[in-house]
């Protein structure tokens, strides 16, 4: 896809669909269009790397399923485009995967923000769009229409889950996320599931550092000054490396308990440099299901990726063959019939178990997971030892809530 | 009591590798009179250098302090290449056309590191010797950040000598002074920009190599310190590195305590006080006016 | 320069802009009504370079502005969209005129560093103030049933976009721009002439935040939101840009840049993994090569090609052609 | 003659600890031509750049026909009614000459307000004549930029015509230029001091075109007043001969 010698956008268009077309001409069946997907993602920006594990998670699924002959006899073929932690990008580069390139679903993108325009233009257009990253309460809330679909535990059941998972031994618990949506949503979800399980426990301090800050001393500080019994962490990403390097020279993780969102990418990222027995809760880590499907996923990417897959490379996958299976279901590419076909789907993913969505917002009913950073003998990196596994029924929003919302 | 020290102290160590990529900064303004947007680019381009030294070094003290050499050193090429090979061209134009050529650098060196690096943000372990922390009355005080206000002091003491007792130095105070008067006076003025460019890139790199084991390395962090080093520029006054010095600890302190004061005001106030010295004192804080 | 010399371009943009749902399909009109909404941010924004000589870093702050003053009136108070399009140019121009008191005082660098520092001030409270901007997730909009095809608001972007640069246009050409110019060029020497050069300053300052508010206002309808990333400084770069290659001294310069870098957006985030590069290669080029911008290159091409009289028409050929003619029956 | 239209009360302007003008008083009378002389440094373009409000005076009072002056900004200024031409030239270099010229009178006459009117012929025969009192009515369209030395003061001293001031504030109108242009320049001072009553207050070097045309000189050295006069007794002043015209007769 890095062909930008020439820079009309026909020539590039033609050379595209020629290197894409390659494979296609293989098979029998090459004669029937392929079965268009797009795929609107951050590629650039600060969210680049997750967006790349979710291209290869989707790439993979697609190479299985073509070579397993294709949907109908029809390939698969997927279209990516960059939208650069940009919104209005996003809804530019849906639209037009939508109206020219007539892409039949879409599959989701990364950041929220780009999560939230594409999922207006596929309610514009009436497209099937299935949604792998992002994970605003708001997309289920009041932003939902029917053609939506997640497999992303929501930011209220995260929060939620992070609360029921916690041992009823912390109570006096401070709190340090990015100040931005996300994480105030994060804190007083988190709050109010708390009071519910475990009604004695108390947030006695919030910290609210800026996105991408570089110097967390006077949040470490202010953390401990308050002797919290446990300290509940939405900070991810670079922020989160960064804070945790500089809270360990200040001893933090001896003085305190430590509970934080944990990406895939923030372990490998910091190695053995991450200390043994923080509290992690990861979406969908591939060590957190022990063999099956998943072990075949973790061989076959790491083959076609010499790399260990994150958590967005497993729900992509998943989200691409649970796309594809309701494709099957409904033996079309019609909107209608697959959207109907989704709604009453069976899928059983790498996960295990089997995901299905709720009528009310289609959430899919996806785990998460709650674990203890150690050392995993078989990985270059910290792992998540003595897993926890959080059911979505035990956490999401009621149908009651949800529809509350969005009045 | 001690957490405000702290405080502080941590707010210096951070004004630290903000002055000593901003005096490069405030060099290169000073002298090539251009606001160099690059010069976030250089930065995160010495901390990605970092990362890759450091591996394969092993992580220990000698790859930390093989990446203090050997990253500024790369940067300070970069930096050379890009004055003699663009800059130059459009040295006579005006200064509008020069911030855009920088700004373009900033974006092909952005997509340029994703290519070499990827788009993993990256950690660099800090050597174990200087992985802990000292006692500060009773609280704890990270080493690093002990060694980076040391060699904050010694890179503004070594400039201070280096303006005042060479002569590279003399005609660089004299560039700054009146740009023109230099040319006349027979200065090689292609060699002194050079000269100024590659300086003022070598420090940035040194300031990335030195943040570098602080954080996190990511895509992105060429943006962050380019305004804070612009606003250190501005507070200090162009061409002055006493004045960096003082704006960088000011934004350093001034941060640290604005966090502990009103956490969620702390974003704008590197903007309130940069307004504030632009409208009471244009020049800057130690700036000569024009 | 003759004004018939630029309003013939204009006039057969907006012919061709006019026409063109006819022409393409319905993805080009989208990206049409992207670049005309683009083209009238850089266009507000060159009164203030090409016309003032106000090198402005920090633009973005009243393009973000006139989008979110749609969006807080729409979410809100339940304000539908042409009201708050109407709204915007006020909100931005008020806010320009405080920022503008203040940054109207410095010149050159000073004053594209105050500018840049005030809009930073302004995306910091906007994108933190989430209970009522919607933080970093952006505030939703919803167009009217009548404005929801994209041929109706592209239609409806193009009457407005078309109004603006109208003024403009006139403002470029009057006794006010003319005082700019001035201003521009000598702003000592003007002021000895007696004008009040912050006073000009400030209303082109407010003039152009207030265009440049209405670009923004545009803009959130058709994304269907408004989002703080339209006031980030990279943002306040681009109509930067965008006038640097389309030419900065020529009227319609900013509108080539905008229609040159919405394509390019979009065709290299469309085909390759590292758009900035390919971007910034673009701009590198431009800045060595071109700094007269695409039109200001043009124009002057045009210029020296009509200065030389004679190998216009060489006169062997003017007679071969005369022949031929004749020899018609 | 009558009473004095500008008139300066003990005005001294200190940059640090350098003293560029000290105590200085001066009274400038309706339509009188006043030069102002002294050798380089003696605080003439100093004195001449507070009156048009270009610096604030240290201390002191700067009466305007009567009013004070002090502390207004340019603009201001000019439009109480006193023009200005600079030492080194300072015109629109990339604008046409008839459009430097149409601007001036723009400016002068508050015309530039308006958003939407054309500026296009705005003031066009007023400009056009006021080129012709400057013999440049051949050069309208060329850039003023491309003019030579000469031309370019020509056109400044036309700009400062613009709009009928009361007072022009010339510092050297006649530096750089040939013999020709001087005479013709020399002649409109008069002129336009003759016909409409300008006053002019001016400084320069070229001690025979003072002679001829001031009324009145003063004579500054080091900041200060040395003495004030009309020609013939500055002429035969001691002190003027043995530090100033002396100086210039070895020069």
């Amino acid at each position: 896809m890095t062909s930008f010698g020439t820079l009309t956008r026909r020539g590039v268009t033609a050379l595209l669909a020629a290197a894409l077309g390659a494979g296609a001409f293989t098979g029998a069946q090459a004669q029937q269009p392929p079965i268009k997907i797009g795929l609107t993602t951050d590629l650039t920006g600060i969210a680049a790397a997750y967006a790349r594990g979710q291209v290869n998670g989707v790439e993979l699924a697609i190479a299985e399923i073509n070579a397993a002959g294709g949907i109908m006899g029809r390939k698969l073929e997927l279209l990516v485009r960059d939208s650069q932690l940009r919104p209005e990008l996003g809804t530019s580069h849906t639209r037009d995967l939508i109206t020219r390139e007539k892409v039949d679903f879409l599959i989701g993108p990364d950041a929220s923000s780009v999560g939230v325009a594409v999922s207006a233009v596929a309610k514009q257009y009436k497209k099937v769009v299935v949604m792998t990253i992002p994970n605003t309460p708001r997309l289920v809330g009041e932003l939902y229409h029917p053609h939506f679909f997640t497999i992303v535990p929501s930011g209220t059941m995260l929060a939620r889950a992070m609360a029921e998972g916690l041992d009823k031994k912390y109570k006096s618990i401070a709190f340090i996320g990015g100040d931005y949506e996300a994480s105030h949503q994060a804190v007083k979800y988190f709050g109010d599931w708390l009071a519910k399980v475990n009604p004695e426990a108390k947030i006695t301090n919030t910290q609210w550092p800026k996105l991408g800050e570089p110097d967390f001393t006077p949040y470490i500080t202010q953390l401990l000054s308050s002797k919290p019994d446990l300290i509940f962490s939405y900070l991810w990403g670079s922020d989160l490396i960064a804070f945790i390097k500089q809270a360990k020279s200040y001893g933090l993780f001896e003085r305190t308990k430590f509970a934080t969102l944990l990406f895939l990418d923030d372990l490998r990222a910091l190695g053995s440099e991450m200390p043994d027995g923080i509290l992690g809760q990861m979406y969908a880590p591939p060590f957190g299901t022990k063999g099956g499907k998943m072990d075949t996923f973790i061989q076959a990417f790491n083959a076609k990726y010499n790399a260990y897959p994150s958590d967005w490379a497993v729900m992509a996958y998943d989200g691409m063959m649970l796309l594809a299976q309701g494709i099957k279901a409904a033996n079309s590419v019609d909107q209608e019939a697959v959207r109907t076909a989704l709604e009453g789907i069976k899928y059983e993913g790498l996960q295990g178990g089997v995901t299905t969505f709720r009528e009310v917002d289609h959430q899919g009913n996806v785990p998460s997971f709650l674990g203890v950073t150690g050392k995993d003998d078989k990985l270059p990196f910290k792992t998540l030892v003595d897993i926890k596994r959080i059911e979505a029924d035990k956490v999401w929003p009621t149908p009651q809530e949800i529809l509350a919302e969005r009045k | 009591m001690t957490d405000v020290l702290i405080q502080i102290l941590s707010g210096v160590s951070r004004g630290m590798v903000l002055f000593i990529v901003a005096s490069g900064l405030t060099l290169i303004f000073g002298v090539l009179r251009v606001a160099n947007f690059a010069h976030g680019s250089f930065y995160m381009v010495a901390a990605f250098v970092t990362y890759t030294v450091t591996r394969m070094a092993g992580g220990g003290m000698p790859g930390f302090l093989a990446s203090l050499v050997i990253a500024p050193l790369c940067v300070a090429a970069l930096g050379a290449a890009i004055e003699m090979l663009l800059l130059r061209r459009i040295q006579h134009r005006d200064h509008f056309y020069q911030l855009i050529l920088t700004f373009a650098i900033t974006l092909i060196v952005a997509d340029g590191v994703k290519m070499i690096w990827g788009r993993d943000y990256r950690s660099v372990p800090r050597p174990q010797l200087l992985e802990g922390s000292i006692s500060i009355f009773g609280s704890p005080f990270p080493s690093y950040y002990v060694l980076l206000i040391v060699i904050g002091l010694v890179i503004a003491l070594a400039l201070r000598l280096m303006l005042e007792r060479t002569r590279f130095g003399k005609t660089l105070r004299a560039a700054v002074a009146d740009g023109e008067m230099v040319g006349a006076l027979g200065v090689n003025v292609p060699l002194l920009y050079t000269g100024v460019f590659t300086l003022g890139a070598w420090l940035a790199g040194l300031g990335g190599a030195l943040a570098a084991p602080v954080g996190s390395i990511a895509i992105g962090i060429d943006n962050s310190i380019i305004i804070e080093s612009f606003a250190v520029v501005i507070i200090g006054g162009v061409g002055s590195v006493s004045g960096a010095l003082v704006g960088a600890l000011v934004i350093g302190v001034l941060q640290a305590i604005g966090i502990m004061v009103a956490p969620r005001l702390a974003i704008a106030f590197i903007f309130i006080a940069l307004c504030a010295v632009l409208l009471l004192r244009p020049q800057g804080l130690l700036g000569r006016r024009a | 320069m003759g004004w018939r010399r630029e309003a013939a371009p204009l006039l057969v943009l907006l012919a061709t802009m006019a026409a063109l749902p006819f022409l393409v399909g319905e993805s080009d009109v989208y990206l049409a009504n992207d670049f005309l909404i683009t083209a009238l941010f850089a266009m507000s924004f060159n009164l203030l370079l090409g016309q003032a000589g106000m090198l402005s870093f920090g633009h973005a702050a009243f393009y973000g502005l006139g989008a979110y003053t749609v969006a807080l009136l729409y979410s809100k108070l339940g304000v539908p969209i042409v009201p708050g399009i109407l709204a915007a140019p006020l909100v931005a121009g008020v806010m320009a005129l405080a920022i503008g008191f203040f940054v109207v005082r410095l010149e050159g660098m000073y004053f594209a560093m105050l500018s840049l520092s005030f809009a930073q001030l302004i995306f910091s409270v906007v994108s933190s103030w989430y209970s009522f901007t919607g933080g970093d997730n952006g505030l939703p909009v919803s167009p009217p049933d009548w404005l929801l095809p994209t041929n109706a608001y592209y239609y409806f972007t193009l009457a407005v976009v078309s109004v603006c640069i109208g003024l403009l246009f006139l403002v470029r050409r009057s006794t006010f721009g003319a005082a700019l110019a001035a201003i521009r060029e000598n702003p000592q020497r003007a002021a000895y002439l007696g004008l009040n050069v912050r006073v000009y300053q400030l209303a082109a300052f407010v003039l152009a935040g207030a265009l440049a508010g209405v670009a923004g206002s545009l803009r959130s309808p058709l994304q269907q939101m408004a989002f703080p990333s339209l006031l980030y400084w990279t943002q306040s770069a681009d109509p930067v840009l965008m006038t640097l290659a389309g030419g900065v001294g020529a009227f319609i310069g900013p509108i080539v840049g905008a229609a040159l870098f919405v394509l390019l957006t979009f065709v290299v985030t469309s085909h390759t993994d590292y758009p900035l590069f390919a971007f910034g290669a673009v701009v590198l080029v431009l800045v060595l090569f071109l700094p007269k911008g695409i039109v200001g290159t043009v124009e002057g091409w045009w210029d020296r090609r009509r200065a030389k009289p004679a190998p216009a028409t060489p006169p062997q050929a003017a007679h071969a052609a005369a022949q031929q003619e004749g020899s018609r029956p | 003659m009558t009473d004095a239209v500008l008139e300066l009360r003990g005005v001294s302007k200190t940059f640090g600890p350098f003293k560029a003008v000290t105590d200085m008083s001066l009274s400038v009378l309706k339509g009188e031509i006043h030069a102002l002389i002294g050798p380089n440094g003696a605080g003439k373009s100093t004195l001449l750049n507070m009156v048009a409000g270009g610096l604030p005076p240290s201390a002191g009072e700067i009466l305007f026909a009567g009013r004070s002056i002090v502390g207004l900004p340019p603009h201001q200024i000019v439009h109480a009614g006193i023009a200005r031409s600079f030492q080194i030239t300072s015109i629109f270099p990339k604008l046409s000459v008839i459009e430097n010229v149409r601007i001036a009178l723009m400016a002068r006459q508050g015309r530039c307000r308006s958003l939407f009117a054309p500026a296009a012929g705005v003031m066009q025969d007023d400009a056009l004549a006021l080129l012709e009192q400057v013999h440049m009515e051949r050069d309208l369209d060329r850039p003023a930029g491309e003019l030579a030395a000469g031309d370019r003061k020509r056109l400044e001293f036309a700009m400062a015509l613009a709009g009928a001031p009361e007072l022009m504030l010339l510092d050297e109108p006649t530096a750089g230029m040939s013999p020709e242009e001087r005479s013709l320049v020399t002649a409109i001072i008069r002129k336009i001091n003759a016909t409409r009553g300008v006053t002019v207050l001016f400084t320069e070097h070229d001690i025979d075109m003072v002679f001829s045309t001031a009324h009145r000189i003063t004579v500054m050295h080091q900041g200060s007043k040395l003495t004030e006069g009309e020609p013939a007794a500055v002429r035969a002043n001691p002190r003027v001969r043995e530090l100033y015209l002396g100086e210039a007769a070895h020069a």
